[in-house]
């Protein structure tokens, strides 16, 4: 079972290479414990990850879906995290329109030296996810 | 495809938190894995060579690792795969170390989650095309921007080592802070006359091109191929023809001009050399004082020049060069001190900041090396100094010690009891921090040569009365609230990043932190490399240093550009962006996306308009896959189906 | 607004046009199909009424000779966003505005007569006056306007070359626009969600609301029928039609200049543009956007301010 | 007496009721503003008083299905390499009626029947839901907006295809069994004699016949001029405003046109098949990149070519098209192929 307590569930996180999967890097060298819950997909820039990468996670089995970069003005390439903020910023408005919560969806900004705030991030959102209890009515897994 | 598994035990790291033998089993079953074996330490030499071994005997033509992070390895296993004939973009790692067996407990839940994160890394891989790098032409030339001492020594080691050194500096002199301090640490040795003639040095090394008084307007390209553009600020004097005689610094006029170099300690003149040392020692005109500016008449100084080197309709002119790497050394700045209003900020004539005491220190600066107090021209005799003036300070944004102030107070407290050897100093610390080759013994002589006064407390109050100040603080030691009359105080301001630091930065596309410190590639491995390749960091700039640790990065980072430029080709990341004109549509919306204009516009054969990738140009950021409508733009390694394929490896309902 | 007017300017731009787009009568009554003019004797079959609810503006990204479009004030919006993202030769497009009071919507009149085949029309101020095998019947145009005629902003074209009647201003307040998204948003989060299954499990993925929408460029490009990218199977499972009305939503953030035509071409009746029509709210709260406005406006996805006023960071 | 019989309008209900104990049984019904086919049960609403949106083709012929699945097994834990690939193919389709489809309907699926069923290798998907299907018809009273079934050989009351035909005799319904299954549910279900309503309804039927619109020129040509047909000019014309969706397609009860895909995920997949529509660029898209219909003027040709020219020469005249007017009425654009044809039957009018 996952710290969280319950069943485990399943939370994508998009994380870029030079700030946030360093920061997860860095959380993980001071050992410094976190749910399970979460897999990790490395993109290179927060700017890299469209949008629909997270409707899709959302739409075919993700509970939650977290999106990382590096802070405003501290982009490896400058302006891509910019970008990432307008465009997450209106998913998030729309997901939860359609009727997903919005909760299930965060985007938040950790560098390559914050483990700590990265181990609150997903320790939180963890949280936050199992809450709100699993999006889709899935089938046990087979195995 | 037949891909091999690798699961690293690193040790008990992994294995210990993470049943590797099953993520192994696990993996087997995957279809498209051919082979999957866990082993001690996959990094070290037998680990491998395990590798190697088992794509020549499995005939695997994808691997994966799972290891620790990928910002750990990749580069290894991809030379190892490399070795063996795979392209070294076969490979993926899954890490399951900082990831997954350091933050977890439960090994149950960690083997599940290792299992997943193998199983994406298998399906990306699936995924993974092969990918050749292109090799492109350095241009041999490296631009230093700062000339303080660690730029100095970056520019003269590129240059003894015979590299065409473009040396930039925003104020009319080289020389940097050193320039203006009086006697450096521990040695108390004379600061200009040591660094006098790497200046010196600077300003006639044939190999050194110097703009002095110029900024760095524009930063375009790539390691390698970087155009820069200068702004050449208009001086109002030609300095082809100056000689630096001096004759119009004596015949001006305006005596109230600010003077920068002395940090306002004493006024200039409107025309003025910056200090007796300079170089380029060339004058130049301070519109904001010259009357001929402000008036509209004077002419005094182009009446008296020799050489007739006056020109008031001087404009700032833009130069471009061409170099291929970039030493960043712009050093730092000092914290203003009227942010400090429980010292009065800067009400106070007698309240000074330590880099302003120096000067009056100096044989050469505005005092001639006389101490005395700039509201009345007395000689003091009570000195407070107060260190962590704004450093170590949550509140006001400076949490950090700024490094050498405890240094170069006990150094001003020696040389203020040679100067006047009646006079008593006290010194207000939080803590003495002196660690480095005879900094301890240093602080002691301070105390015990020199006999002055240390008080452990912060100052909570500086006020006048009468002609003293009183300095109002804490004595924690003795718990007992001390007060003394002083004649001048120095406040060791805290030392803060350099003005347009962030700017730069931009400009630079490099990282940098919460108090605008420039950020290295890794804190211990890569101390002056950046995470833009071609940009090496020196001195200051990427956060307080002393003098020796300033000229150690100066030439560590000329190292790492002669290391650089040992070659004649480099090899372009291929994992680029990359389109597909057939699916492409030309409405260009990548082009107006990409940061760094790496996009334009083409014309195919048939005359359909189309976006083209300008290869060494483009970072790899993936900005223009993720604006692309229609997926015809992809960043290589990071293809739209590369990352779908590990999205649904996790997600299946 | 007379025809004929339309008829003088017509025939005063044809010769410097390979084509007037324009509109002409359809298949029955109450159907008018788009009009693609190249000469004098077309010219004369031209017809305006307020049955002319095609957005002619989309055909112009398509053509590569200089093209005139007759243009309502909600399809001028089109040619400002294609100017926006340069999309269009301006140079290259002769532009006939028409100012409008308000179209009709084909299917609440069909459905107001029973669906019965319509075998005659007729206007008269502001009404419709529908013939059928059952008699007539009049509706006042106002009742069966598309719901994007009863906010309508911009009755008169934003951008035109010749202006067929005279410029009208606006009725509708500003604040009524995004007042149906509100009025949605009342619903429980269960009850979106459960709305828009429904409404999207009706899809029969036949992309006319792809292929109506100005702006949807990709066009034969789209990534809903590529396998690479393989952003989605053709299968025809929620999670899939869902999928494709989230990539059309997605990519036309801060662009979808609210023509409707998604919606009015859409033969299974699915709200198709009111994702859209969210994202457009969100535009204007975020970062002060109308979409085909301004052509000097930088659509918002593609562009950003380093301190974003509106955009706070979330806290878990 | 099972070839016809009579139904008062309130018993219709037990009727379905009735079929829907043997069977599953579909019937058009109201979604929303729009008539879609919907599985019948106890209570739902039937809609009868115009053909649906979306004909009863996708019961027949689903937009999507499955033609087989396929898992990735590796039963030797000790030998990854070896994989095996287990093949399933699955059959569950129930018995099934379509009630209350339009004639046009039935015979669209006769369309299909010749290049699914009636060739020397069947599809056995399509046949196996062909065979298990009864369909019932309602004949049309009166035409609606597009309609033009009689031009292109069918009528508002045709029996092409149909199992059982219905009319609308004003107190009740009228059925003729036309087939031995439509008899054998005829006579599965309790109704009374019809025949003293034959003659209404063959009444009703003609009377339908006559109100039809016939959009061919009345000295038009069997043939389609081929010089028309290959011009370029021609098509720009007529087609300029086409925005080249699939909804004339999918909307289409004789388009058959299919794409099949693996749709694989990590250990498992599917090969599905689904509706695919000649007026996508991607339809004809080769691999290489080259497109053989590369312009909506082409994909449109090809439409009216295959419905009127290269369908008819393969099977002895037939038209593939069966007139009901979808293509029309739910065109974007409102193209109008009947107007198109007229042309290409008569040259002479443009």
């Amino acid at each position: 079972m996952s710290d969280v307590g319950t069943k485990e569930l399943r939370i994508v996180g998009f994380l870029c290479n030079w700030c946030s999967y360093g920061g997860a890097d860095t959380a993980g060298v001071g050992r410094f414990k976190q749910p399970t819950d979460l897999r990790i997909i490395r993109v290179p820039c927060s700017g890299r990850v469209d949008p629909l990468f997270v409707v899709r996670a959302l739409l075919t089995g993700a509970d939650g879906v977290l999106v990382s970069g590096c802070h405003p003005r501290d982009c490896h390439y400058s302006e891509g995290n910019y970008y990432a903020r307008r465009r997450l910023e209106m998913l998030r408005r729309l997901l939860q329109f359609m009727g997903i919560d919005e909760k299930r969806f965060h985007y938040t900004w950790v560098s390559a030296s914050e483990g700590q705030k990265w181990q609150q991030v997903v320790t939180d959102f963890t949280k936050q996810v199992h809450e709100l209890g699993p999006l889709h009515d899935k089938k046990e897994k087979a195995d | 495809m037949r891909v091999g598994v690798f699961i690293c035990h690193c040790g008990s790291n992994i294995a210990g938190t993470v049943d590797v033998a099953r993520v192994a089993a696990e993996a087997r079953k995957i279809p498209g894995v051919a082979f999957a074996t866990n082993y001690m330490y996959t990094c070290s030499e037998p680990g491998q060579d395990e590798i190697k071994a088992a794509i020549k005997r499995e005939n695997l033509d994808r691997i994966v690792v799972a290891a620790c992070s990928p910002r750990m390895h990749e580069n290894t296993f991809r030379k190892t795969i490399q070795k063996a004939g795979l392209n070294k973009y076969f490979l993926e790692m899954a890490n399951i170390r900082e990831h997954i067996a350091w933050i977890g407990n439960d090994k149950e839940l960690n083997t599940e989650k290792a299992i997943d994160a193998v199983s994406m890394a298998i399906a990306k891989v699936m995924q993974n095309k092969p990918l050749h790098a292109t090799s492109f032409k350095i241009n041999k030339r490296v631009l230093v921007i700062g000339g303080g001492v660690a730029g100095m020594q970056a520019a003269l080691d590129c240059a003894d080592g015979g590299l065409d050194v473009v040396l930039v500096e925003k104020s009319p002199a080289v020389g940097g802070i050193m320039a203006r301090l009086d006697k450096t640490f521990p040695t108390i040795d004379c600061s200009i006359c040591i660094l006098g003639p790497k200046m010196v040095d600077v300003g006639q090394h044939e190999k050194i091109k110097l703009f002095a008084y110029s900024e760095i307007e524009e930063i375009k390209g790539y390691i390698g191929n970087y155009q820069i553009k200068i702004r050449k600020k208009a001086t109002y004097v030609d300095w082809e023809k100056c000689t630096g005689c001096g004759l119009c610094m004596e015949k001006c006029p305006s005596k109230n001009s600010y003077d920068y170099f002395n940090f306002g300690v004493a006024p200039t003149k409107a025309i003025n050399i910056p200090f007796p040392q300079a170089i380029p020692k060339k004058a130049k005109i301070d519109p904001n004082y010259c009357r001929q500016f402000l008036k509209g008449k004077c002419g005094v100084c182009a009446k008296i020049c020799p050489t007739g080197a006056i020109n008031y309709e001087m404009k700032d002119e833009i130069v471009t060069e061409e170099v291929g790497a970039i030493v960043v050394a712009t050093g730092y700045g000092l914290l203003d001190q009227n942010i400090l209003t429980e010292y009065g900020g800067t009400r106070y004539p007698d309240v000074i900041s330590g880099i302003q005491y120096e000067r009056l220190l100096n044989a050469s600066g505005p005092t001639s090396g006389h101490i005395e107090r700039p509201s009345d021209h007395t000689e003091p005799k009570t000195i407070v100094f107060v260190s962590c003036a704004g450093s170590r300070d949550k509140s006001i944004g400076v949490p950090y010690c700024s490094g050498f102030c405890c240094m170069y107070i006990a150094k001003q407290a020696i040389l203020t009891k040679d100067h006047i050897p009646d006079s008593q100093s006290y010194v207000f610390y939080m803590d003495i921090r002196s660690p480095g080759k005879g900094y301890d013994e240093f602080t002691r002589r301070a105390q015990e040569e020199y006999g002055a006064q240390y008080i452990r407390g912060r100052v909570s109050k500086i006020y006048p009365k009468g002609k003293k100040m009183i300095v109002r603080g804490a004595d924690t030691l003795l718990g007992t609230q001390v007060e003394i009359e002083a004649d001048l105080v120095v406040l060791a301001t805290a030392a803060i990043a350099a003005e347009g630091a962030a700017e730069m930065a931009e400009k630079l596309h490099i990282s940098y932190d919460t108090f605008g410190f420039y950020v290295e590639s890794h804190p211990k491995l890569r101390p002056v490399e950046t995470n833009t390749s071609g940009v090496f960091l020196a001195g200051a700039c990427q956060g307080p240093k002393d003098i020796p640790s300033s000229v150690g990065q100066g030439s560590a980072a000329a190292a790492k550009v002669l290391s650089l430029f040992s070659r004649d080709m480099l090899e372009s990341d291929p994992a680029i962006a990359q389109v597909n004109t057939n699916a492409c549509v030309g409405c260009l919306k990548c082009l107006k996306t990409c940061p760094f204009q790496a996009i334009v516009e083409d014309t195919l054969r048939s005359g359909k308009k189309v976006a083209k990738v300008i290869e060494t140009v483009c970072a790899g950021c993936g900005v223009c896959t993720s604006t692309c409508p229609c997926g015809a733009i992809q960043l290589q390694h990071f293809t739209d189906n590369q990352l779908l394929s590990e999205v649904s490896a996790i997600c299946q309902m | 607004m007379s025809t004929e007017k339309l008829k003088e300017i017509i025939l005063k731009v044809l010769p410097d046009v390979d084509t007037v787009i324009g509109w002409q009568e359809g298949f029955d009554k109450i159907h008018i199909t788009p009009f693609f003019m190249k000469s004098p004797e077309d010219a004369e079959k031209a017809v305006w009424n307020s049955l002319c609810v095609q957005n002619l503006a989309a055909y112009l990204p398509s053509l590569k000779k200089k093209t005139a479009v007759i243009v309502k004030g909600c399809d001028s919006r089109t040619i400002v966003q294609y100017m926006q993202e340069g999309l269009i030769d301006r140079s290259n497009v002769v532009i006939i505005g028409i100012p409008c009071t308000g179209v009709v919507s084909v299917k609440k009149v069909l459905k107001a007569v029973d669906y019965q085949p319509i075998e005659d029309v007729k206007f008269s101020d502001e009404k419709i006056i529908i013939k059928t095998s059952k008699g007539e019947k009049t509706l006042a145009i106002a009742d069966v306007c598309p719901d994007k005629c009863k906010t309508c902003q911009y009755p008169t074209p934003i951008v035109y070359d010749h202006l067929a009647g005279d410029p009208i201003e606006s009725t509708k307040p500003a604040e009524s626009v995004y007042e149906d998204i509100k009025e949605f948003e009342k619903k429980s989060l269960e009850e979106r969600r459960d709305y828009f299954k429904n409404e999207f499990d009706k899809c029969i993925r036949c992309y006319a609301c792809r292929n109506a929408c100005p702006m949807c460029v990709c066009q034969d490009s789209c990534i809903a029928e590529t396998r690479d990218p393989h952003w989605i199977t053709q299968k025809l499972s929620s999670e899939e039609k869902m999928m494709f009305h989230m990539i059309h939503a997605v990519h036309l953030a801060g662009r979808c200049v609210e023509c409707g035509e998604c919606e009015r071409v859409c033969p299974m009746d699915i709200p198709v543009a009111k994702l859209k029509k969210k994202i457009n709210s969100e535009m204007k709260e975020l970062f002060d956007y109308v979409p085909g406005v301004n052509p000097e406006d930088k659509p918002p996805m593609y562009t950003f301010n380093v301190e974003e006023a509106k955009i706070k960071e979330h806290k878990l | 007496m099972a070839d016809t019989g009579f139904l008062p309008k309130e018993k219709l209900k037990d009727f379905l009721e009735a079929l829907s104990k043997d069977a599953v049984v579909y019937a058009p019904a109201l979604e929303g503003d729009i008539v879609l086919f919907k599985e019948y049960s106890q209570g739902k609403d039937l809609y009868l008083d115009r053909p649906a949106n979306l004909g009863p083709k996708s019961i027949i012929y689903p937009q999507c299905e499955t033609l087989l699945s396929f898992d990735f097994k590796k039963n030797d834990p000790e030998d990854p390499k070896k994989v095996d690939i287990e093949l399933k193919t699955e059959s569950n389709f129930a018995n099934t009626v379509v009630f209350g489809c339009r004639p046009c309907d039935a015979k669209g699926l006769v369309i299909y029947d010749k290049v699914f069923i009636d060739t020397d290798t069947a599809d056995p998907y399509y046949k196996e839901r062909r065979d298990k299907t009864t369909i019932i018809s309602f004949a049309c009273e009166a035409p609606f907006a597009g309609c033009f079934c009689t031009a292109v050989g069918g009528g508002p009351a045709d029996t092409t295809g149909s199992d059982v035909l219905m009319t609308d005799v004003g107190d009740g319904f009228f059925f003729e069994a036309l087939t031995e299954k439509g008899k054998a549910v005829l006579k599965s279900v309790p109704m009374q004699d019809g025949a003293s309503y034959k003659e209404k309804a063959q009444k009703i039927k003609s009377e339908a016949e006559k109100k039809i619109r016939n959009p061919f020129p009345k000295d038009a040509t069997e043939k389609l001029s081929q010089k028309l047909f290959d011009s370029d000019e021609f098509w720009e014309k007529v087609v300029s405003k086409c925005i080249s969706c699939g909804a004339c397609t999918y909307l289409c009860p004789t388009c058959y046109c299919f794409n099949i895909t693996d749709e694989k995920t990590k250990d498992k997949g599917e090969r599905i098949r689904t509706w695919d529509a000649c007026m996508f660029n991607h339809f004809t898209l080769e691999t290489s990149g080259h497109n053989p219909r590369p312009s909506k003027l082409k994909r449109f040709r090809n439409r009216v070519g295959h419905k009127f020219l290269y369908y008819p020469e393969k099977y002895n005249g037939v038209i593939a098209c069966c007139g009901c007017g979808r293509c029309i009425r739910y065109c974007p654009a409102s193209v109008d192929i009947s107007e198109i044809v007229g042309y290409l039957k008569d040259p002479k009018q443009k």
